[in-house]
This record gives structure tokens, C-alpha cells and sequence, in this order.
């Protein structure tokens, strides 16, 4: 029998506060992980330090709670080691592209099949509240001593910029449609963001729900054409434009949905496989390291080059 | 001259990317074709070209521990060389130049550091002569020095001539002119060092016959004009026995391949990166017989992964490990620096990660292609709260290899961060080592208490006696690794009784580690127990020391040395006995901060009165140090600073 | 009771978010009013919002060094305060809880741990009683506790009534009622309360008339319920007199504002940020009429920066000192750990930056809410390379206002980087603080060798006796600062001559900071020099130390406290005196590896026998230390580990 | 009179392999500096670790020869404490798009007035040659052991992504049109970015100066017309998709030139001056801090807000 979401549910009391956005997010993962029906002792979860950090000690899978910013690094480390494995990264905004904006940014080098997710606040919620790197420039969340005085990021257009191969904007009180992107991103065969806008009623008192739902509208639903396919350099040619436009897009309306898939590119597995032919079956952390407790290796065999012989 | 008393030193000194490298290898391997044990180390600057660097090379029929100025011979082809080493060659020794340097005043060469442009001019003008390499060149005849002027562009034409290739080619040959006439010079007959050349340019047919040419040319050329060898040298006593020649860097790249080493992370950075990239080179590799049929296996691979930086080399690693890998990292002292809040992490979520610290002069970028073992407190204290890790520190090539198998080891039973300590010195110093030196079959793989199959009650931090906890590698059964305190399952918890656990699990831990590593691992006394006067010190300054040791037995002095070999957990009981057993200990370490004294008297209350220290980035010499013990025992200097080295 | 007496205890518990600092503080703000002197500190978790987090608070006519249970009060309105504190009060105490909790199942209590959930499920079951907040209220009664149950839902309600606030408001003075019953008990007249209100709230008139009403109606409640209190609390010593109510977070900014501080950076982090976050509200100010006369200047401001991360947090503190601000940033050991690398930047390149750090439980992100001295090693072997800095630790929040000032004065004076040790009991404790115990005029600004006008010639790193050289700020004349190593103008040299020039110099500079700051400053004995036994501790266990030796003296213990203040440079001589002179010396830490204990055999070669440890990360208590001293003191026990608190 | 690039000179030995790109940027700078006239005392380098990180030593200047890829927020700080001097940042590929790659995107969001360059050589130059961020994937320069498995970073795409207002292209030995550009950058007020394409003769064989010259044109000399300042939302409609474009443009074809120039937004000096009324006067580093030894404020009196009163 297919898994239901309730199976990733590990039971451990949820500490978000009430209305908190992260529900909807949480929720939305573990129907996506059921839909997919992802086996959770084959998923691994990784999370940075946040409210929404927490995530790992809710879903049940292989869960790592590393530092603050350091999500992506770990699970790359994992997915590298293991390429077996199901990898999601989770962080929120301050996380992901704050502290761990250098991550976020380099592992679009590697296309490497993780799935990204940024529960975004725009604020540092388990902290008590400071700007966030999405905050908007002089606004003043209620925390806040005095306006934010720096820009917003934009996610989206970082990542493309980075080199990710799928990028998505997601809502979290939006459970089934926000639960699509992250089946989406998790299939999809490379490095994949999903931006999930996530209202924290206890500090950001600015974008709150309604703020949200005044602008928030599907790409797909506005344009029934809408594709975010970019296989082809005639693609590229003909969409990318009106996609940056897109992923440009903020204020009083906000574009949810896929923006942008790219299939074209290996991912770092399968980089790794050209340059280890023995990669993909015996991966680092699924591989034998001794043959009955000694070494597999010869040094004179295997660094014979650095034997001096007439 | 007998086989047995065969002790040659000398020096290459250029400008960095001038082939220096290139000729230092050509020599080494020189010898040991011809039987003889080497090493040879490299002085080099923060720079791709153009600065002065030099490498010395010792030459005995057993492993030389150390180098020491002055030199028997030295090939100092441009004038930046003939002025940094004119009175670094014994008397006695000779000195290889070229004739078209002499005119070169000290003002136009740029590369040189202005203060050691000062202290030379001021040198001449006190001897009232110009401030040229011919004045040194000078001084060195008068210090009793044989100089050899080549007349390099000749020499070059002619090469160019004989072999039909283009000038700008055949410049490179410079270096192998001068040290083919040095060599020949030092009793090497031709042959061997025509040998050396075809293995050392191996397939490339062309560049072996215009080294070889101009090498013979050279030869010809000593003949000729100054008249060749009083004798020839002997072959060595290892003739024919079948060497590896290696790097610090390269040994330990080859420890970890054979300690089972599955992926190493790495952001490039001086002296480290040699050692990945070394292992990026071996990365697919053929299994050894024995393994190959036990796993009827042929081929394995490992991962070698530049990351963006350090934050996520140590992060990446940590994640390979707790997916399963046998992971490290290697790294220097900024790259640890940015390292320490992962460091913790591995602590906290015991994590099983390996941190190769090559050491190197700091603080901060410091100089950061020059020796120094400054970084002992770092390693040991790095990463907020309570921060133990085991940190050893490798004292030569042999240990080095060792020590990368026993560090990955150390790291899955425990599962722990482990530093493997090393440094500059160790990473450019080259040397051969024989089968018998790294016997792969001597080394054990141990990987603690790993979980294949874990069930569903399994319990990632389970409280145990010994305070390890069975390890399960993800992907078998949903678990937590935290950075955070938590319970036996890896949730987090602030509860203060769990929170008292664990602490005294972690500590468990530690006590299990300083019980099942041996004393002997942790530290060694070399030399005769019973001897009043004891030298402490770690690292790879092992080697000099046991050579010092035998400088200062030849004076009358006898020293043991005691060797620390692993920092944490400390062999505080051996340490003390003894350091109480002697009458005059005396430290001897390359930093300002007597950093291994301090933690000795940390862990053990003993009380180091006596300090030799050098902190100017260069080698250490073993006469130096002979010479700073001798002093403090005849004086009761507290402290003597050496500085031996260009 | 008289005035002098005086010495009440209480603790009110509740979810995270709650209302329970708020209600804290308006209990603080009840007692300074009434003239006497109070501390009040917070446990709390690392949630935002419904997790059990209690603020415990002690009142005395002086200022009372230490919390400790049991308590004489318990304000707890939740079931899972209930249970987690019915054994926290006194015999004789009371404990006034919400009736319409009673009925709770542990079972039910979502945010409670498990491991307390187990502990108490077992605790209940062993007398028979059912696992309920009411089994707990029982218990509590046996023990000789009067327990209070209020009628909440009724008594919101009314409130409610009387204000005509809609109930979702009103029931936010669950906490203002469970106060003010508890207050009025405790002896306070309801007028008191009321005062109280209204400062709390300043401003928010209807906030105020609501919890003026629910207080009244509490008052009402108890008297015609309860019965009103044996008889009321006479007016303190210090009525009238002027007081801040000030965190520990808070002092530190104040101290820094009044140091001079022209930029701070941080990036947030517990417990650290709420300092920069208090700073960035006072970031524009006016001056003192002393200074606004002599300056002719009426306001400045100070710039407060949040950044993307650590390293950018204290790079641009360290641009901005180069630059000539008078900088500064603050963090815990996860951030702290991430400014290694740079902190050794500040060391070669001779940077003027202070570095606050909040510790907090370790290693990792281990217990981020909870107190913990456990970075002592971290601050100071922070940084590769020889890494001396100076590292001060201020013991209560006098000491930390005045080290805020002197922290930013010794970085500039002597272009080094301090790292001023703070921590989270300090952070989250609040104290009434008088005019005199913060006098601005009691402190000296100090920028050592600043050079406004450096001529063409001036040299950044001129080699000086005392290690010092001239600062010129950037913007004057070309310069350079650099973290290679460099000759006096800046340049990157890697001579070995000027290599060693420059370690001497910099060792020379600390060699003066040695000798320039007191010892005094560094080092202070309290209480009976001659007593034989000695405490030892750091930081902000300080005034629980104190109150310790009181109590010890009490039980005919005579002790004194040598509490360190600098821990580089070391007052070794000052402190091995001490040491030596007593017959039993204990260490009291809250950290594992028993740092300071270390440190000092490390400086001092003496050797500490006895420990007395906290590792709980709950605040510590003045009578655990007394007890565990004392136990030592009878039985010879080599560590005594305590925990009290939930 | 006014300088001349000469006056700009330090007279240390310049350790650069010859023929290094680095000789042209540092020519163009000093260049570029004369024509600008700025008074070297008022003028503040700081570089990151690389062989460009060695610019510092060889400009007169106020230099700061900082950490690895911790060029920008040291900048930032010196900036931000006197904005009255002129900030520079420089450092390598390597430097800045990799190692300090967090800072490169964060600087973005202030929108303070520094200019940071870009020595890019795609390698890791002064640690032997390793591939640098901007290094193509499966290209192998001469020092690896392998091919380079990560994908190439856009540097300007990231520049825009993250809120630089002036993004610029140069070639390292094209002296007169790459100092243009790094005037234009200086004298824009805002963060801006100069990445200048400069051939590593010693380890990067690939992307050599041949290599670079036939692939490299000017945007103003194929298009007369081209003009990148997107000072308002009609130019953001009209100009971006072809900006976009051409800061995608990389291959057969590399443009060089100015890309984008965005003259709306406030540098963060302006909005720090907002909210501290004194800030422009007197700044962090160029103001009392005592008087007479004495400090300036009475916390009595500015911390006010603490003092419990009835
Ligand atoms: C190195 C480091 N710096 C700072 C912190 C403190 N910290 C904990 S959570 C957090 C921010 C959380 O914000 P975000 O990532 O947006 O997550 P959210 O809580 O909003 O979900 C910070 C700064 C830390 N744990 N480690
Ligand atoms: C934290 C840290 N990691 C690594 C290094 C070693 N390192 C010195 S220069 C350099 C790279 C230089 O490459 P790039 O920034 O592209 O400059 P280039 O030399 O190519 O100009 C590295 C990795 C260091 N100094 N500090
Ligand atoms: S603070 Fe905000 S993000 Fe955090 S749990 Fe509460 S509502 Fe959610
Ligand atoms: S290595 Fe490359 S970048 Fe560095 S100086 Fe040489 S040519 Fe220039
Ligand atoms: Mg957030
Ligand atoms: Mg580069």
C-alpha cells in the first residue's frame, strides 16, 4: 500500500507558534514525500538553525540539524557520498540566503540532484525577529528598532543566476498546490529550489496572510500556456525573457508556480560517474573500504608512478 | 670516501618557476638510483614567479633527519642566488655560478627584500667593495670556497647547437647544467645522472636528450676547465632496492587511500592542496591482490571535491560521513580557522571526520608558504564549548602515513573529530621510502561500532558504557544527527538531566579513547631513557632532533627526546614521569608561544624551564638546535632563538 | 518583617510568549519602587512560543547576588508549570495556580520534554497518583505549601466585564492576576501594583487601566478568599532613589555607548542581540552637558550594522577600526567561531576591535538559550597562528559596564583585538543599577597612540620599544595594513630577519599590556585574605559566589573567592600566591573540561584538586555552591557536580 | 596640476609572472585614478588573497590586504566609518566568486558607494591553479588533475541578481577602454561591479589572451545606440530583456562594456543618513568619541527609557 502523509509524521510536538506559515510548508513536504511515496529510510532531510530548521525533527527520514547556513554543504556532502538517497535541503531565508547564501549560490555549480527549500519570512524568526534578506528596504517589521535599511533579495533570479536547474515560488497556506512544487522539484534531476512564502504572524507583521493572498496568483492559472521547459537553446531564445520577467515580479502582484526547468545539464552524479567509472556502484558511503580489515590498496601498485627505477 | 661515512649536502637556489623543483628531483632521484637515502626541502616564497627559492638536499646512505647549512656545494645560477647563499657553503665546498650574473649590482635585482638588500650592501661597503654578486662571489673565495663560473650562454648555444632545438627551449636546460656540473663535481659519474634525467622526464623523449646533452655538456665542460672529481662515489648500500620518492603532502595522500579513504572535500590552499590534488590524481585505482580476490572486486574510486570554501569543505565531509563515507578534509591554518564552528558540530553530533592541519607560519596569512607549528592550541581548542577532539601530529613521512590510516580509524570508533597535525616542513620535504617503510598489510581498517542493518529501534546517541553509541549510516532507518543536545534518539531536549547525560556520555567517550590508545602511541622517548637531559618536542621536528641528538652525544651531551605524539587525549602519566625523571628538560618548538610547553604543564602541573624556538618560517637545522641545547646546558640560558636558513 | 530582613524569593512560570517576562518585570519594577534592590533572570528555550520558560526573582534591601530555590512564591498558571515547579517552593511558601488546569494529563502536555514527562509519570505512579497537574498541587500541599487555585476563567471574565475589553485581550492578564495575588500576599500594597502598572506600561493607557482592574480584582480575591497577608512589607531602604532596570544584555550597551563606541556590527544570534538590537534603539543621542559645552555639539550617533553573516560581522568592524571608528561586535560561540580566522587577521594587522562574547551552552548549537562558560578556551586560543589577545571577563553588571568602556579602550590603546567573555546568565539576568554604580565620570577614554596628522614618513608597523606602534587612521596618508607578515611600512616581507623583528615586537606590546594593567584589574581576591580556603571561578558566577561565602561563613566555613578578571595577559605571580596560600582551593565552573582550572596550571604550574561543576545550563545557585563546597570540605570529594533548577 | 598614473605607482617590486593580466588592471586602475584626480590619502584599496590580491602593495593608496575573499565587508566597514573616503575592492575569481561569494551577493543589498573589480582568470592563481568559479565545466587547464566538474558562474547575471546598480565588463589588456570602465564605476554612486577578463599565461592555456581576443567586442561599438542606464520602469521594461541577454552572452562571443547602470536607488551612506541625522558629518571614524578624556554621554540621561520612575 502506498504511504499516506501521515507516515512522515514523527509524532515530536511541532513548536511552531499558532498560524505559523511552517505548518503549511511541513504539510505540503510530507504530501508531496507520500505522493512520491519516498521511502523514509532512503530520505534524507538536512536543515540549518531557524523556526523553520526545526523541520528535520518533524518529518520522518534521515534527518541532520546542522549550523546556521549550512543545510546545502551537508546535504551535499550526503547526496555526493551516497547518490542513492533522496536529498532535501531545508532552511528559511536568513539561513538559506543570508549566513548560507555562499552555499546557496555554489551549489548551483554542481546541479547537483538535491531540492532546496526556503521557507521564506523575511525575517529571522527563531531570533526574535530582525530583517531578513527579503525584506523589503525600509520597512519596519515589528522587532525592529528602526526601518531595515537593506534591499530584498530575489531567490529566484539568484538561483538562476547560480545555475539551478529548477526554480519554484511556492505559498505556504497553499498546501496542495505548494505540495506539487515539491514533488516537482524532489523528480526533477539536479539542483531545485522551491521559495516557499511563509507568513510568521508572531514578527512579520507586514506580510502577513492577507498581505499575501491580495497578490499572490499562479503562473499557470494566469496563462494556461505557461511552460517553464527551457530544454533548448531555442527555448531559451524564445521564453527566457518573459520568464525573468516573472521571476521579476514583485509587489502588488506576486507570481506563484514554476518558473523554470531546466533538463539539459547532468547532475554532479552523473559528472562524478564520468570521471569514476566505479562511482554509481560503489559510491564513498555505500562501498567497501577494507577486505577483512585490511587495506584494499597496494601503494606500490596503485602510486607505482612515484617509484624511481631505472 | 667509504659508502658508510657518505654525507653530501648541497643546495639549488633560483627564481621560483626557474626549475629549482625540476633539478632538486633530478638529484634526489640521482641517488637514490645510486643507493643512497635523501631528502630534500624547499624554501619558496608566496609567489608563482620570479622570487627567490631554494632547495637543499641531504644525501646519506641512511635517511638523513635533517638538513643544516653550510653546504658542500651550491649551484646559485642567477645573481639574487649567488648574493642570498655566498656564505652558505663550507669551506672547503664550491659554488656553481654563472659568469654573465657577476655584474648584477644588488639595487637592480628586484625580487630581493629590501632589508636583506640593506644588510648586504651595508656588508660590502664595511669590506669596501661594490655591492655586486662578483663581490660575493669574492667573499666566498676568501671564506675558502671553490667557485665555478659557467659561462651559461655559451653553454646554452652550444646545447641548442648539438640538439637542434630552439634557444628559448634549450634555456630551460640552465639548471641541469649547473647541477650536472654539480654533481659530477660531488663525484657522480655521468651515467647516473643521465639515468636520473630519462626517469625524471620519462616520456618525453625530447626533453631527456637536451637534458641529457646539456648535462654531458656540463661534464665536458668540468673536465676541460676545472677538472673533475678527486673520486668517484661509491655506490650506496641500497643499490638497486626499489624506492618510492615523496612528499610529506604525497605520503599522506597515500596513507589515506590505503586507511580506506572514500571521499575527500579540500578548497585550495598552501601547503594543504598538494595533498588532495595528489589524491585527485589517484582517485580510480586498481585493488590490491589480496583485496581483489577477497572482494572479488578490481576497481574502486574515490571522491576528491573542490568545494566553494572551507565552511563547506569541513560541511560537506561531515555530511559524507554521516551518510557513511570514510571522509575527510585537509586543509591549513585559515582554512581550519573557518572550520571551527563545524568542528563543534562534529563533537556535539559525533561525527566521524578527519582534518588534516598542515601547519604553516602565521597568524593570519602570515607567511604562508613557510614552516611553522603554530597552530597546536588551535587544534586542540578550536570550536566553542566543551571541545575535545583527538589531535595527533605526525614527526616524519613514515608516521605521516601511518597516522592518516590510524586517523581515520580513530575517527569511525570514536566517532569524533581527529586533527591530523602536520606542517610545511613535513608537506615540501621529500624523501624515499622503501616497501618495508609503508606496509600496507601492517595497517589494520577498523571502523568502531558501525550498523549495517539497524533496526527500527535503533538509537543514533544510545548511552553506553564506554560512551560510544552504535552508528548507523543514513539511509537504512529513518534517525536524527544533531548539532543540538538531545536524547538517546537525537531529538533535542533542554531537559538539564538528559543534558547531564550526555555531557558524561561525551566525556565516557574520551576516557574509553585515552584508555585504548596506547601510551606508546601518544608519546615516545627516543634515545637512552636514563639520560639526565631531555629534549621535548612534536612534530616534524622528530628527524632533526634525533639527528641533533647525535651531534650532542659526539659533544659529550646526552639527551633522550621525548616525542608527543598525540596531544588529546593527553598522556598526562607518562609525560610527567618522565619530565620529573630528568634534571634539565628543554622545549623545543617553532612558535613565539611555547604552545606545547604551556599545554604540558596544562595537563601535568610539570613546569618546562628551558626553550629553544625558531619562528622565522625556514627549517630547522639539527645543528642548530645542537648547538642551542649545548648553549643552555653550559649557560642556563631560559631561552635560545636559532635562525639558521636564507 | 524589618526592612533589613527583607529576602523574598519567587518564580512565575508559563509558556514561552506568554506574558511571563512582562510580568517579571513589572514585578521587578513593584520592588525598586518600593526601595529595595532585586535581581530577576529568565530560563527560557529555544522556542518562540509555548514552551515552559520561568523568570525567577529575589529582592533584598542590597542587591541580591544569587536566585536560588525553593522559592517563598510560585506563580504558575499552566499545567506544565505546575508540574514542572510544585517542588520548587518552600515549605511555609505558597503556589497559586489556575484551577481549570488541575485536570491536565502529563500525557497531554505537548511541549513538556519526555524525559521530565518519564520522570514525573514515575514519580507519581510510586505514590499512587494519578499522572494530573493536580496530583502535583497535592504534593505540594503535603509538603507543606499553601496552594492557591484561581478561578481564572472567572476571573478573566470579569475583568472583562469591568474594562469592556473584548476576552481575547483580557486574557492577556492571566499573568497581571496570578502577579498581583502573589504580590499582595507577599506583603505589597495593592497601590505598589498598581505604580508598577503603570510604569510598566507607560504609555498604553488601556493596557494599563486593564491590569490595573485585573490586579484589583485579584487583590479582591484574595482578600475575600484567601485572606490578605499576615501583614504588609514595610518600605525599602532605597525608596526614591533612582534606578535603571537594566539586562546584562543592556549594561554592556550602555557601557559601550558611554565608552565611546562609534560602530557595532553583528549578525543575530542568542543571547547576544539583543545588546546590538538595544544599541541600534539608542543609536542617536544627545550628549552630556559636559561634553555638548566642550565639544560645542549637541547629538552624535553610532552606527549599528547588521550583516549577511559573522565573518562579514567582524570584517567590517575590523575595516571600520582601520577606517578609525571605535568598533565593536558582538556574538555567541556559534558566531565566534566563525570570526577565528579573522581575530587573527586583527592580531598581525594590529587591529583595535572588541569582540563581545555571550556564551551560551555548547558545543555546537547544543542548548542556545541556556547559560554556559564553556567558550573560555575558544576566546582565548581563538585564531591560528600565535594567537595572544586580551581576554577580559566581567563578573555582574557593574563590572561589565566599566569592562565594555575599558574593553574598547585597551583595543585601541594597544591594537588588538579583546574579546570581552559575557554570558547568558549575565545576558538574561536583570538588576536595578543606582547612579553611582554607573558613573560616566568614573571613566576614562582612552585611544592610546592615535596620530591624527601622519607625516609622508609615518610607518604603520615603526618597531618601538614597547610594541606600540603610532595608529594612523585611513584617509590621512597612504598606508598599509596587512595581515602577511610586513616591515614597518606595511609591506609583505618574508625575511626571516624582520620576520623575527616583527614577533618581538608584537610580543613586546603584550609584554607591556602585562605590565600596564593592574593587577588588580586582572585578578581579585575576595573576602578573608588569610582564609584557607579558596574559591576559584570567573565570570558571572561571581556575586553567587559571593552570597555563597556568606552562607558557608554562616555553616563556620571561612572562605575566600579569587575571582579572575583577565585571562591574557595572565596575573600568574598574583595568582599562584593566592593559590599557594590556601590549604584547599576549589574551581567552580559551568563547563566541562574545567577550563579555567586548566588554565591556571597552564600559566602557574598549580594544581586544582577540587571541582565544583554546573553543566546544566540552568542559572547557578548561592546555596548549591555552599552546599557542594562544604561537602568537599567534609568529605575531601574530588568534584561535586551540580543542577539544581528546572 | 593634476596626477599622473605614475603618481600612482608604489615602486615595489610587482611579483606578477610576466605577461600576467593582472599588469593591465593594475595600469587601467592607476589610470583610471589619474583621471578622476583622487588624492591617494583619500583613497582606500583592499584586497583579498591572490595573486590580484597583491594590487594593494602596487597602488598608492590607504591598502588593506585583508583574508580570502573578505575584500567586501571590509570595505563595507571602512566605507560605512568614513564615507567620505573612496572605497575599492578587489580581488580574484576565486576571491570573490567563490570563497566570497557570500559577501559579493550580500554588498548587493546595501548598495554602498564601493567598486569592487574582479581579477578573473578563472583559476585559483596564486595556490597553483586550481579551476576557479568562472572556470567552464569538462575545461581542463593545465594544472588539474582531471576536468573541472562545476559549472561557470555568471558574475554579472549574480551582480544584478543581487542588486548591484553598475555592472561592468572589461579585458585586462585593453589599458584605455578598461579604464574608462573603472572610472565610470568609481565615479557612479552605488555598488558596483568591474570584472575584468584577465589571462593567467601560467596556468590558464585555455582562456588565453587568443582566446579572449577572438571572442571579445564592445557593446557601444556594435550597437552606437547601446545605452544601459535603467533609470526608470520604462527602462526596465524596454532595455532589460536585451541586458539580460547580453550579460548571458558567453562563448563564441564575449561583449564587454557597460551593461547596466541604475541610478535610482539610495547608497547605503543616504540611508543611514535618514535615520542618523549626524551620520554625514560625523561619521563612525571622524568624530569624538571623549571629551577630554571624558566620555560624551550620560547614560542617565540617553538611557532614560530604563530608569524606573513612578
Ligand atoms: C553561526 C550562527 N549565527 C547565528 C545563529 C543564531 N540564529 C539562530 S536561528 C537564526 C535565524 C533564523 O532565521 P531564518 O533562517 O530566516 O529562519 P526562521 O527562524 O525565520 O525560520 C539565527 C541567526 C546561529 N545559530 N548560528
Ligand atoms: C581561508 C583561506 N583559504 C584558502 C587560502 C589560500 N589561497 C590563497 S590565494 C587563493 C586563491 C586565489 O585565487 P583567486 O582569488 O582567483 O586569485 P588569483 O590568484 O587567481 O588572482 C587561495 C585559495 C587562503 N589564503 N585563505
Ligand atoms: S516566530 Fe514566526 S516563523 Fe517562527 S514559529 Fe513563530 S510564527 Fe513561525
Ligand atoms: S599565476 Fe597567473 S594570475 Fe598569478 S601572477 Fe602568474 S600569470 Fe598572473
Ligand atoms: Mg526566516
Ligand atoms: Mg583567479
Amino acid at each position: 500500500m502506498a504511504r499516506s502523509w501521515m507516515d512522515y509524521k514523527t509524532g515530536a510536538w511541532v513548536q511552531w507558534c499558532p498560524g505559523c506559515g511552517n505548518y503549511g510548508i511541513l504539510n505540503a513536504l510530507h504530501r508531496a514525500l507520500a505522493e512520491l511515496d519516498i521511502d523514509p529510510s532512503r530520505l534524507v532531510v538536512v536543515t540549518g538553525i531557524g523556526c523553520s530548521g526545526r523541520s528535520c525533527y518533524y518529518t520522518k527520514a534521515n534527518a541532520m540539524h546542522v549550523l546556521h547556513g549550512r543545510a546545502i554543504p551537508a546535504a551535499t556532502g550526503i547526496k555526493i557520498a551516497n547518490p542513492n538517497l533522496t536529498v532535501i535541503a531545508e532552511g528559511g531565508d536568513g539561513d538559506m540566503l543570508g549566513i548560507g547564501v555562499e552555499h546557496f549560490v555554489s551549489v548551483g555549480r554542481r546541479n547537483i540532484d538535491i531540492t532546496v527549500i526556503i521557507h521564506d519570512n523575511s525575517v529571522y524568526g527563531l531570533t526574535k525577529g530582525q530583517a531578513g534578506p527579503t525584506l523589503p528596504s525600509w520597512w519596519r517589521t515589528k522587532a525592529l528598532p528602526g526601518p531595515n535599511l537593506h534591499d530584498n533579495l530575489n531567490p529566484l533570479l539568484l538561483a538562476l543566476a547560480s545555475g539551478y536547474t529548477f526554480i519554484a515560488r511556492g505559498y505556504a497556506y497553499h498546501v496542495a498546490q505548494t505540495k506539487e512544487l515539491i514533488k516537482k522539484a524532489i523528480e526533477h534531476k539536479g539542483t531545485s529550489l522551491v521559495q516557499i512564502l511563509q507568513p510568521c504572524p508572531t514578527y512579520n507583521n507586514l506580510m502577513t496572510k492577507q498581505w499575501y493572498e491580495e497578490r499572490i496568483y499562479y503562473l499557470e492559472e494566469e496563462d494556461p500556456n505557461w511552460d517553464p521547459l527551457v530544454a533548448s537553446p531555442e527555448d531559451f531564445k524564445s521564453k527566457m525573457s518573459i520568464i525573468l520577467e516573472k521571476m521579476i515580479e514583485w509587489g502588488d502582484r506576486i507570481p506563484l508556480g514554476v518558473f523554470y526547468i531546466n533538463p539539459a545539464k547532468d547532475t554532479f552524479e552523473q559528472r562524478l560517474e564520468k570521471v569514476i567509472p566505479t562511482y554509481r556502484e560503489y559510491p564513498p558511503a555505500a562501498r567497501p573500504v577494507a577486505a577483512n580489515g585490511k587495506p584494499l590498496v597496494d601503494p606500490w601498485q596503485v602510486f607505482a608512478d612515484k617509484i624511481v627505477k631505472a | 670516501m667509504a659508502q658508510n661515512n657518505v654525507d653530501i649536502k648541497f643546495l639549488i637556489g633560483g627564481p621560483q618557476g626557474g626549475g629549482i623543483e625540476s633539478a632538486g628531483q633530478i638529484a634526489l632521484k640521482t641517488f637514490i638510483l645510486k643507493g643512497y637515502q635523501v631528502i630534500g626541502t624547499r624554501e619558496y616564497q608566496s609567489n608563482i614567479m620570479g622570487a627567490h627559492s631554494y632547495f637543499t638536499i641531504r644525501v646519506k646512505p641512511e635517511r638523513p633527519g635533517a638538513i643544516n647549512f653550510p653546504v658542500d656545494a651550491a649551484v646559485v645560477l642567477d645573481a639574487e642566488s649567488v648574493l642570498t647563499h655566498f656564505q652558505d657553503v663550507k669551506k672547503g665546498g664550491f659554488m656553481v655560478y654563472d659568469t654573465t650574473t657577476l655584474k648584477t649590482k644588488i639595487a637592480n635585482i628586484a625580487p630581493m627584500p629590501k632589508p636583506l638588500k640593506d644588510r648586504l650592501t651595508a656588508f660590502f661597503q664595511e669590506r669596501g667593495l661594490e655591492p655586486t654578486a662578483e663581490s660575493a662571489v669574492k667573499i666566498a673565495e676568501e671564506n675558502g670556497v671553490k667557485t665555478i663560473g659557467l659561462p651559461m650562454k655559451n653553454l646554452i648555444r652550444e646545447v641548442a647547437h648539438k640538439t637542434g632545438a630552439p634557444l628559448s627551449r634549450v634555456s630551460k636546460t640552465l639548471n641541469t647544467i649547473g647541477l650536472a656540473t654539480t654533481l659530477y663535481l660531488l663525484g657522480v659519474e655521468a651515467s647516473w645522472i643521465e639515468k636520473a634525467i630519462a626517469v625524471h622526464f620519462a616520456a618525453k623523449k625530447k626533453v631527456v636528450d637536451m637534458n641529457v646533452e646539456a648535462a654531458k655538456l656540463a661534464i665536458n665542460y668540468v673536465d676541460e676547465h676545472i677538472g673533475g672529481p678527486c673520486c668517484f662515489l661509491p655506490e650506496g648500500p641500497n643499490l638497486g632496492k626499489e624506492a618510492m620518492l615523496v612528499t610529506g603532502n604525497e605520503i599522506v595522500a597515500i596513507g589515506k587511500t590505503v586507511g580506506g579513504l572514500t571521499l575527500q572535500t579540500y578548497y585550495p590552499i598552501t601547503p594543504a592542496s598538494d595533498e588532495a590534488l595528489f589524491l585527485e590524481g589517484h582517485r580510480n585505482y586498481d585493488l590490491a591482490p589480496w583485496a581483489a580476490e577477497a572482494l572479488e572486486l578490481k576497481k574502486l574510486g574515490s571522491v576528491v571535491l573542490q568545494t566553494e570554501d572551507e565552511l563547506s569543505a569541513i560541511m560537506a565531509a561531515i555530511g559524507a560521513a554521516v551518510a557513511g563515507a570514510r571522509s575527510a578534509t585537509s586543509t591549513s591554518g585559515p582554512g581550519f580557522a573557518l572550520m571551527n564552528e563545524a568542528i563543534s558540530l562534529a563533537i556535539m553530533a559525533e561525527v566521524p571526520v578527519v582534518l588534516t592541519l598542515w601547519q604553516r607560519g602565521g597568524p593570519s596569512t602570515g607567511l604562508p608558504t613557510r614552516e611553522g607549528q603554530q597552530d597546536l592550541f588551535h587544534a586542540l581548542f578550536s570550536g566553542h564549548g566543551d571541545n575535545p577532539k583527538i589531535v595527533v601530529a605526525s614527526g616524519d613521512h613514515i608516521e605521516a602515513f601511518y597516522d592518516a590510516i590510524k586517523a581515520l580509524n580513530w575517527a569511525e570508533k570514536y566517532q569524533t573529530p581527529v586533527v591530523h597535525l602536520v606542517d610545511k616542513y613535513l608537506a615540501s620535504t621529500i624523501t624515499n621510502v622503501y616497501r618495508e617503510d609503508i606496509d600496507p598489510l601492517k595497517a589494520q581498517i577498523e571502523r568502531g561500532k558501525l550498523v549495517e542493518n539497524p533496526g527500527p529501534d535503533y538509537l543514533r546517541y544510545k548511552i553506553t558504557e564506554d560512551g560510544i553509541s552504535p552508528r548507523a549510516p543514513m539511509g537504512k532507518v529513518p534517525l536524527v544527527w544533531t548539532g543540538l543536545e538531545h536524547t538517546e534518539d537525537g531529538m533535542p531536549t533542554e531537559d538539564p538531566v538528559v543534558r547531564e547525560q550526555m555531557m558524561a556520555k561525551r566525556r565516557r567517550k574520551f576516557e574509553t579513547i585515552a584508555r585504548e590508545i596506547p601510551d606508546d602511541e601518544k608519546a615516545v622517548l627516543h634515545g637512552d631513557p636514563d639520560a639526565k637531559i631531555t629534549l621535548v618536542s612534536w612534530g616534524s621536528t622528530k628527524p632533526i632532533i634525533l639527528e641533533a641528538l647525535k651531534i650532542l652525544e659526539r659533544e659529550g651531551i646526552k639527551a633522550n627526546f621525548l616525542q608527543l605524539r598525540i596531544f588529546y587525549p593527553f598522556p598526562t602519566e607518562k609525560v610527567r614521569k618522565i619530565l620529573e625523571n630528568a634534571d634539565l628538560v628543554i622545549d623545543i618548538e617553532q612558535n613565539d608561544l611555547g604552545q606545547a610547553a604551556f599545554l604540558i604543564r596544562g595537563f601535568t602541573g610539570f613546569t618546562i624551564e628551558h626553550f629553544v624556538k625558531k619562528i622565522t618560517g625556514r627549517a630547522l637545522w639539527d645543528t642548530e638546535v645542537a648547538l642551542a641545547v649545548k648553549k643552555i646546558v653550559e649557560t642556563g640560558e631560559r631561552e635560545v632563538v636559532v635562525n639558521g636558513g636564507a
